[in-house]
């Protein structure tokens, strides 16, 4: 039973997690009164790029090649972790909350180093946005995860259900916004960073990946729509602990509606708010950390 | 037992060997090493599946006296990074055959063997008098070690802030012992009493300071970032990865000793661990001498062993003993680990400084095409102590981490509150440590080359590559296979994972790989956005990589910045750079010192050469006395 | 038979005032290997007492015997060398070589003797002998220096003298007597505020050879104008005038008054720590530091002997050790001032190329002065510190040892430099004359000796060590 | 009687720190030396040898010592004035505390059977060793230094006599302790400082010092 929750858990995300990129693009484009791109937009992208040859530049190392390799295989790995249906995964086990941590963590090494490789300023400009925030970022997250391992007990991804119920709403409130502000910087959308400015210079991610083309770009893109997924599940979980207790199937829909619809509240933010000022950033991540720390706080001390 | 105090006479007696004036004497100071670690694996792999311990005493003549030696868990899993890296960096230092500058050859091996001796007599002896003996040996020759490039300024410098701290240090261990032993005859552990609270906190204090001083506890640790630099890289893995750890066995050691502990020692611990990891890795990554970097990465995690021990203790004194106990495991964990990506690192350091000579990571680039293993064992280490799986780094800090959750649950409001401290520290730790080692691996090893000495850099003897060799495959194998040997939770999934991981993501890499040679590919230039005068000092530098960071921490560094505008019709180079330098020393001990210099030399006037004053000396504290004593 | 151990080299010093200077320096080694044979000779055949007991042999006589004649034996060959360096003989050399064999008769019969009375007459004599050798030089600051030697220790001389008139008045109800031995069983019945003031008077005045702070200010100047050898010499007569003020302290003990004894040794012991810390701290010219050093180990030995019968062999082994090791260091020193010609540290440099067992020498000399083991002082200086403690004065352990850091310090600044690195430029450079390296070999014998003291003692030598701290420590 | 000789010590020891003449303070030396090495022929019976050796610490310290420093003098081509560091008033009121200081000290060592000796006699040579310190240490010549040191030393020898500890060798230290002077003064010092410095100022005596000296000689 728990390996079919590892297959159900990858297969679903492999199927739908593009689809949540073309959701989020679909709010803003109704937002702002346009048509946008069709909901699918990311599949074809992907298929056209996985038939397109590279362009590699002749600085690059193979290291520019492993990386969107590692990049996929790890946010991959992180997925079989994840429990489903109440049921923890076979591979899940104490602690693995804090390996999911640093699986996303090598992901993100490989495509810095890959930013690097290139020798351009523009990426290496990204890369050194992007460690900044994930380094930041990085209390606050393991706190959201010591919440989700201490309130069902069990230390681990399983007990996202543990807790049956809302046990402590304070708590699992802010836990939920903590994790959705994390899900934003980690996917480097609005407020944290444009991904769709014209010009490199203000993004992060999206310059990153500047000089990847055709397979590699492909890759570099699934993977970081598989890490929308795979944070869009942790937020979904931690604000409806309930939903273990759903059945079997139900629960599966439940997922797929929970993420998105936080693929929705994506595209509302990104359409109601810009973004902030670069410098301003590290201090409205400790805001996130001193959420999470107070909803941890809510949770030992109550 | 026998075979250590053999190994101990051994190396010395290469050491002298090694001195004398007949062909092949460097070949003798570097088997000494090598044959220790061939003699005392063994003995160290038999204690640690037999979790005993071997003791032994001898009866030397005055001053010692009957010495008691034992060789328990603790010291196997010491002697471990003292054997390994001990064996490794002597191949290395062997092998160099263009010495980074005119080196002396044999005085290092003389110190060399000294210092290993020096360090495994600490590790077996449980005798006041012979672990000050190993100690001391282990501070002076280390010092030597240092200065081997003496006729540097810097060097000198280096030094002398080394052995000062280490001296002050080693005064208090004294004082801590000579406490413990109180007014026991004998110098033995064995016949130490359990002294009462009071003088017990004061001698863990004195120990911690003294202790923390040789393991570069902030704000103790001040000598560390001199002196690595100036070191050898060799020697550096050394220092770094063996004499920094028996600080920790220090502090373990006088815990041992003294059964009865207090929380708030746990808390000093875990505090100056946190200290010390946070404060380490901030200053790390905004070095750009690349080994004063990796120094102030060493700082950070004996942080971290030490925010370990203090949750252990903490633990342990909430009644925990289990947890304790994997808090323990991890710390030792970490040792090892720490030894061997750190020894890699440093000697990796080693050769591209003996290759390019360049100190100043801005100024390189691009070696992963120039010296292509060196540069992958590097790009392995970085990884590893970035505490990345499936690397060795991750399992310590992973042990750590799990069992600080574990201690979330527990009922009183003391224990929760430290393990969210560490656990915080731990988290800043690792993200900003990944920030760090970005840095290294992606402005050293990738790009392309920002001066001329990295641009024709020619790849180092093999000689060199092999001992880097054998601690990256260590890197990866203890990573895989070490979580086997955790019974305490389902710590074999952990290996299980990295394989998949190691299998999907080669398999992923070369399915892209048949994509891609499907369609036709093209090689160009790295995209400028259509520019075209760009050159390669345009590239991102390691200070602009961590620019935003070194900003957000300023008020924790001393900014030392400075600036030359060109100026005139016909003006001349500009010049700018910012060196981030350590607070604690120029504006603590240094000032301190002066202080205490100022003070002298005020006093100068005491010594004024006048004739008659002396006399006044001499009269007025008969007249003084007289009264004191006859009142 | 006792009386040869004054005699010979009294005798030996006149002889040598009318013979070939070249041949006095062969007679000082002789005499010093005469002088160190008897004392040997001792351990195995007891000498019968001199004249009632006025001079005899007891376990401590026979160790600073030892020391003495060791040092002196390896001073001679120095000497020898030293003298030589120069082509032409100097004038004075053979008053100077007559002054260092007196020096050493005066010195022995301070330690056979145990009559007060003669231990100050020899104590002036020594200091009477001493004055023209360090006038040796006949310069403007050596005349300096001998005059301020002479006038500050003629008055501690003086208040020696007054020390024994206390001394014998307060037992003056049972005749007086200035033997130790016969003080020692009457030495209760004495008047305590007397024998207070008499030992007073005694370490203010042997204390002012011995250069305990705040008597020492005529050390440096001696030390920095006297040729080497002398200055090698010079921590035979400290241990000398240490011994007088330890047999004082005996009968203050005897009489009931240790506490008493031990503070004011524990005073002299700090405050000569605070002043060589002071002066250490950034000084210029090496042969003064090294006096100030003295001034420091002074200072330990007499906290040693403060600090209860641990302290006491401590301070005993601590005599020895650093006799060795300043001895060896002043050789050491001439060296330097041979090749670079100049006092002041920043004038020399790296010498571990231009010279390199010097250097060598050097650095060793440097970890054997400041405690790090394998040096005997380590264990000196721990049996120290472990007397303090356990004597529960731990506020002055800490100033101690914050002290003995700054001082090691100041050290560490002047040794490091002078021996690594690179000869500053400007310097005229003798170069190395071979003999120098010969010049070496007195200082190598006296650290490896020291060294040894560190890793092994001899059961025969330490039982000696502490049948001594047991007289001195009762 | 001997408390007359007692009293005239203390008010020659008293003109000493007052006289601002070289000669004068040489006499009143003198007549010192004259006053403690005859003193114990009028507090005991008198023996042969107690009669030699007064008579010749009488002569060294009457006699030959005056009469030394009266040539160094000569040879030194001294100015008569002793020139003192600080002033007469000054110093007089300072050798008053001396006074009081030693019948302090006096008290403190208690004479417990009657020997004949007074806390005055007790008081009398600490004041004169005092005296002798004090000359030493506020007269910046060396002539002055050794005749401080000569009251000095005068003092001890006096403070022997009124213990009366002649007949176990003390005496005779004493007078080596006049041979030792001897010997500087007349031998090393103000000779050789006379040739070398061309002025016995010992005041100026100080190359030798830890605030000018940076080794640079």
């Amino acid at each position: 039973m728990n390996l079919f929750i590892v297959f159900f858990n990858v297969a679903l995300a492999m199927l739908a997690a593009p689809l949540m990129w073309g959701i989020t693009y679909r709010v803003k484009a109704w937002f702002a009164g346009r048509h946008g791109p069709p909901l699918l937009q990311l599949y074809y992208d992907i298929a056209k790029l996985m038939r397109r040859g590279c362009v590699y530049s002749r600085t690059t190392t193979p290291i520019f090649k492993i990386a969107p390799a590692v990049c996929l295989g790890s946010v991959l790995v992180a997925l079989i972790l994840m429990p489903g249906a109440g049921i923890s995964s076979w591979f899940g086990f104490k602690g693995d909350l804090i390996l999911l941590i640093y699986l996303l963590g090598i992901g993100r090494f490989f495509m810095v180093l890959a930013a690097l490789d290139t020798g351009s300023p523009f990426e290496g400009m990204g890369a050194a946005r992007e460690i900044q925030f994930a380094a930041f970022i990085e209390p606050s997250f393991i706190l959201v995860m010591a919440v989700v391992g201490t309130s069902g007990g069990g230390l681990s991804l399983s007990s996202l259900f543990g807790g049956t119920g809302y046990h402590n709403i304070a708590s699992t409130i802010l836990a939920a916004g903590a994790m959705m502000m994390i899900y934003l910087v980690e996917n480097a959308r609005i407020p944290f960073d444009d991904p769709d400015t014209h010009l490199e210079l203000t993004m992060i991610h999206e310059v990153m990946i500047l000089d990847h083309s055709g397979p590699d770009l492909a890759l570099m893109h699934y993977a970081s729509s598989l890490k929308v997924w795979l944070y869009g599940m942790l937020v979904v979980m931690i604000a409806l602990p309930t939903i273990g207790l759903f059945p079997f199937w139900l629960y599966w829909c439940a997922l797929l509606v929970g993420i998105s619809l936080v693929a929705v509240i994506t595209g509302i933010i990104e359409s109601a708010m810009a973004r902030f000022a670069l410098l301003d950033i590290p201090h409205i991540l400790l805001g996130i950390f001193g959420m999470a720390l107070l909803s941890l706080a809510f949770l030992l001390y109550r | 037992m026998g075979i250590f105090l053999f190994l101990i006479a051994l190396l010395l007696f290469c050491g002298f060997a090694s001195l004398l004036r007949i062909k092949g004497n460097n070949l003798i100071g570097i088997m000494g090493p090598i044959a220790a670690f061939a003699g005392g694996m063994p003995t160290v792999f038999t204690m640690l599946v037999s979790k005993s311990y071997i003791q032994q005493s001898i009866n030397f003549p005055f001053p010692f006296g009957l010495c008691n030696f034992e060789f328990d868990i603790v010291s196997a899993i010491f002697m471990i990074p003292l054997l390994l890296i001990g064996m490794t960096a002597a191949f290395y230092g062997g092998c160099i055959c263009k010495p980074e500058h005119a080196v002396p050859g044999r005085p290092i091996w003389f110190f060399f063997n000294l210092l290993m001796a020096g360090i495994m007599l600490i590790l077996v002896s449980a005798n006041t008098l012979m672990f000050l003996l190993g100690w001391e040996i282990m501070s002076w020759s280390s010092f030597f070690l240092i200065c081997t490039y003496h006729r540097k300024n810097e060097v000198r410098t280096a030094g002398i802030i080394y052995f000062i701290a280490t001296h002050i240090g080693v005064l208090l261990i004294i004082t801590a012992f000579l406490l413990l032993q109180g007014q026991v005859e004998d110098f033995n552990f064995s016949s130490f009493l359990i002294p009462e609270s009071g003088i017990a906190s004061v001698i863990f204090i004195l120990a911690l300071i003294g202790f923390g001083a040789k393991a570069g506890l902030v704000p103790f640790h001040v000598w560390l970032p001199e002196a690595h630099p100036a070191a050898p890289g060799y020697i550096s893995a050394v220092l770094s990865g063996v004499m920094c750890k028996v600080g920790i066995y220090g502090i373990v050691r006088i815990l041992l000793l003294m059964p009865e502990h207090q929380p708030w020692w746990g808390w000093i611990l875990l505090l100056l661990g946190a200290i010390s990891a946070v404060y380490g890795i901030i200053l790390a990554l905004a070095q750009q001498d690349f080994k004063r970097l990796l120094a102030y990465s060493t700082v950070e995690n004996l942080g971290i062993i030490s925010m370990g021990l203090g949750m252990g203790v903490l633990a342990a004194e909430y009644d925990m003993p289990d947890i304790s106990r994997l808090f323990f495991v991890g710390s030792a964990l970490h040792v090892i680990n720490h030894a061997i990506f750190k020894g890699l690192l440093f000697m990796a350091a080693g050769s591209i400084l003996n290759q390019t000579g360049e100190h100043d990571l801005n100024r390189l680039g691009g070696l992963l095409k120039r010296m292509p293993s060196t540069a992958t064992f590097m790009l392995i280490g970085c990884a590893a102590i970035c505490g990345l799986p499936p690397f060795n780094g991750f399992i310590g800090e992973f042990v750590i981490f799990t069992q600080g959750l574990e201690c979330l649950t527990h009922e009183s409001w003391y224990l929760p509150a430290a393990a969210v401290l560490m656990l915080t520290a731990l988290g800043l730790t690792g993200g900003l440590a990944m920030v760090c080692f970005s840095k290294l691996a992606g402005i050293i090893l990738l790009g392309e080359p920002r001066s001329r000495a990295a641009e024709d850099c020619i790849p180092v003897n093999p000689g060199l590559r092999f001992p880097l060799g054998i601690l990256a495959g260590l890197c990866l194998c203890l990573g895989i296979f070490l979580p086997l040997l955790l019974s305490d939770f389902m710590a074999w999934k952990i290996s299980l994972i990295f394989i998949i991981l190691i299998v999907l993501c080669t398999g992923l890499y070369f399915w892209r790989r048949k994509l891609a040679a499907s369609a036709h590919n093209r090689t160009g230039i790295t995209w400028d956005c259509g520019y075209v005068g760009g050159s390669n000092r345009i590239q991102y530098t390691g200070s602009g990589l961590v620019q935003p960071l070194t900003r957000f921490f300023k008020p924790l560094m001393l900014r030392k910045k400075s600036v030359k505008i060109p100026s005139g019709i016909f003006p001349d180079k500009g010049r700018w750079s910012i060196i981030y330098d350590d607070l604690i020393l120029d504006a603590g001990y240094r000032q301190l010192f002066d202080a205490i210099k100022n003070i002298c030399f005020k006093l100068r006037w005491i010594q004024s050469g006048h004739l008659n004053r002396y006399i006044l000396y001499i009269a007025l504290v008969l007249i003084l006395l007289l009264i004191w004593e006859l009142l | 038979m006792i009386t040869l151990f004054v005699v010979i080299p009294a005798l030996a010093g006149i002889f040598s005032l009318w013979i070939k200077t070249t041949v006095s320096r062969e007679i000082m080694i002789m005499t010093a290997v005469f002088h160190l044979l008897l004392t040997v000779f001792t351990f195995i055949y007891p000498f019968e007492p001199f004249y009632n007991g006025w001079m005899a042999i007891n376990p401590s006589s026979q160790l600073f015997l030892l020391t003495l004649s060791i040092l002196f034996l390896l001073v001679g060959f120095y000497n020898r060398d030293y003298m030589a360096l120069n082509s032409r003989v100097s004038r004075y050399e053979a008053q100077q070589n007559c002054c260092m064999l007196l020096m050493f008769s005066a010195m022995s019969l301070v330690i056979l003797s145990r009559h007060f009375g003669v231990i100050w007459v020899a104590m002036e004599a020594t200091t009477l002998f001493s004055a023209p050798l360090i006038y040796f030089h006949r310069s403007h600051t050596s005349l300096e220096a001998t005059w301020k030697y002479l006038m500050i220790c003629s008055v501690g001389i003086a208040l020696a003298l007054l020390g024994n008139m206390l001394l014998s008045y307060a037992y003056r109800a049972s005749g007086s007597p200035m033997l130790i031995d016969d003080l020692l069983p009457i030495a209760a019945s004495g008047d305590r505020n007397w024998i207070k003031a008499a030992f007073i008077f005694f370490i203010v005045g042997y204390g002012t050879e011995m250069g305990l702070a705040p008597m020492h200010s005529w050390l440096p100047d001696a030390y920095s104008e006297a040729p080497s050898p002398v200055s090698a010499i010079f921590p035979a007569l400290m241990n000398c005038a240490f011994l007088s003020v330890l047999r004082t302290g005996e009968v203050c003990q005897a009489a009931g008054l240790g506490e008493f004894r031990d503070e004011i040794m524990l005073f002299f012991g700090i405050a000569s720590l605070l002043f060589a810390a002071i002066f250490i701290i950034g000084q210029k010219d090496y042969p003064r530091m090294l006096a100030y050093s003295s001034v420091e180990h002074v200072g330990l030995m007499s906290l040693g002997a403060a600090c209860g019968p641990i302290g006491m062999i401590g301070s005993i082994l601590h005599m020895i050790n650093h006799t060795l090791v300043k001895g060896m260091l002043f050789m050491i020193s001439g060296n330097i001032l041979a090749v670079y010609r100049s006092r002041n540290v920043n004038k020399v440099g790296g010498m571990l190329q231009v010279n390199p067992p010097a250097g060598i020498l050097w650095l060793a000399g440097f970890m054997a002065i400041t405690g790090l083991p394998p040096f005997g002082m380590f264990i000196s200086k721990l049996l120290i510190i472990r007397g303090m403690l356990n004597s529960g004065s731990y506020v002055m352990a800490a100033v101690v040892l914050a002290l003995i850091a700054v001082i090691f310090v100041g050290m560490l600044l002047i040794f490091i430099p002078m021996a690594m690195g690179t000869p500053p430029s400007g310097t005229s450079l003798k170069p190395a004359k071979p003999r120098l390296r010969w010049l070496l070999f007195p200082a190598l014998i006296s650290g490896l000796i020291s060294l040894l003291l560190g890793i092994y003692i001899p059961d025969s030598v330490y039982n000696l060590v502490l049948e001594v701290s047991e007289i001195f420590g009762r | 009687m001997i408390n007359l000789i007692f009293a005239a010590v203390i008010l020659s020891c008293l003109m000493l720190s007052a006289s601002s003449r070289i000669k004068t303070c040489i006499h009143i030396v003198a007549f010192q030396g004259a006053a403690v090495s005859l003193l114990p022929l009028l507090r005991h019976h008198i023996d042969w040898e107690l009669l030699i050796l007064a008579l010749i610490a009488a002569l060294v310290k009457t006699l030959i010592l005056p009469l030394m420093l009266f040539r160094s003098m000569r040879i030194a081509g001294v100015r008569r004035e002793v020139e003192p560091l600080i002033s007469y008033p000054v110093s007089i009121a300072i050798s008053l505390c001396g006074l009081s200081f030693a019948l302090w000290l006096a008290t403190r060592l208690q004479l417990t059977e009657t020997t004949g000796v007074s806390h005055l006699m007790i008081a009398a040579p600490f004041f004169m060793m005092f005296t002798g310190l004090f000359l030493i240490i506020s007269r910046t010549k060396a002539l002055t230094g050794i005749v401080g040191y000569l009251v000095f030393e005068n003092g001890i020898y006096l403070f022997g006599g009124v213990l009366g500890l002649e007949h176990n060798f003390i005496v005779e230290l004493g007078i080596l302790l006049d041979v030792l002077v001897m010997v500087f003064v007349s031998g090393v010092a103000i000779f050789h400082i006379n040739r070398k410095f061309d002025h016995i100022d010992t005041g100026r005596l100080t190359s030798l010092s830890e605030d000018t000296a940076e080794g640079e000689r």
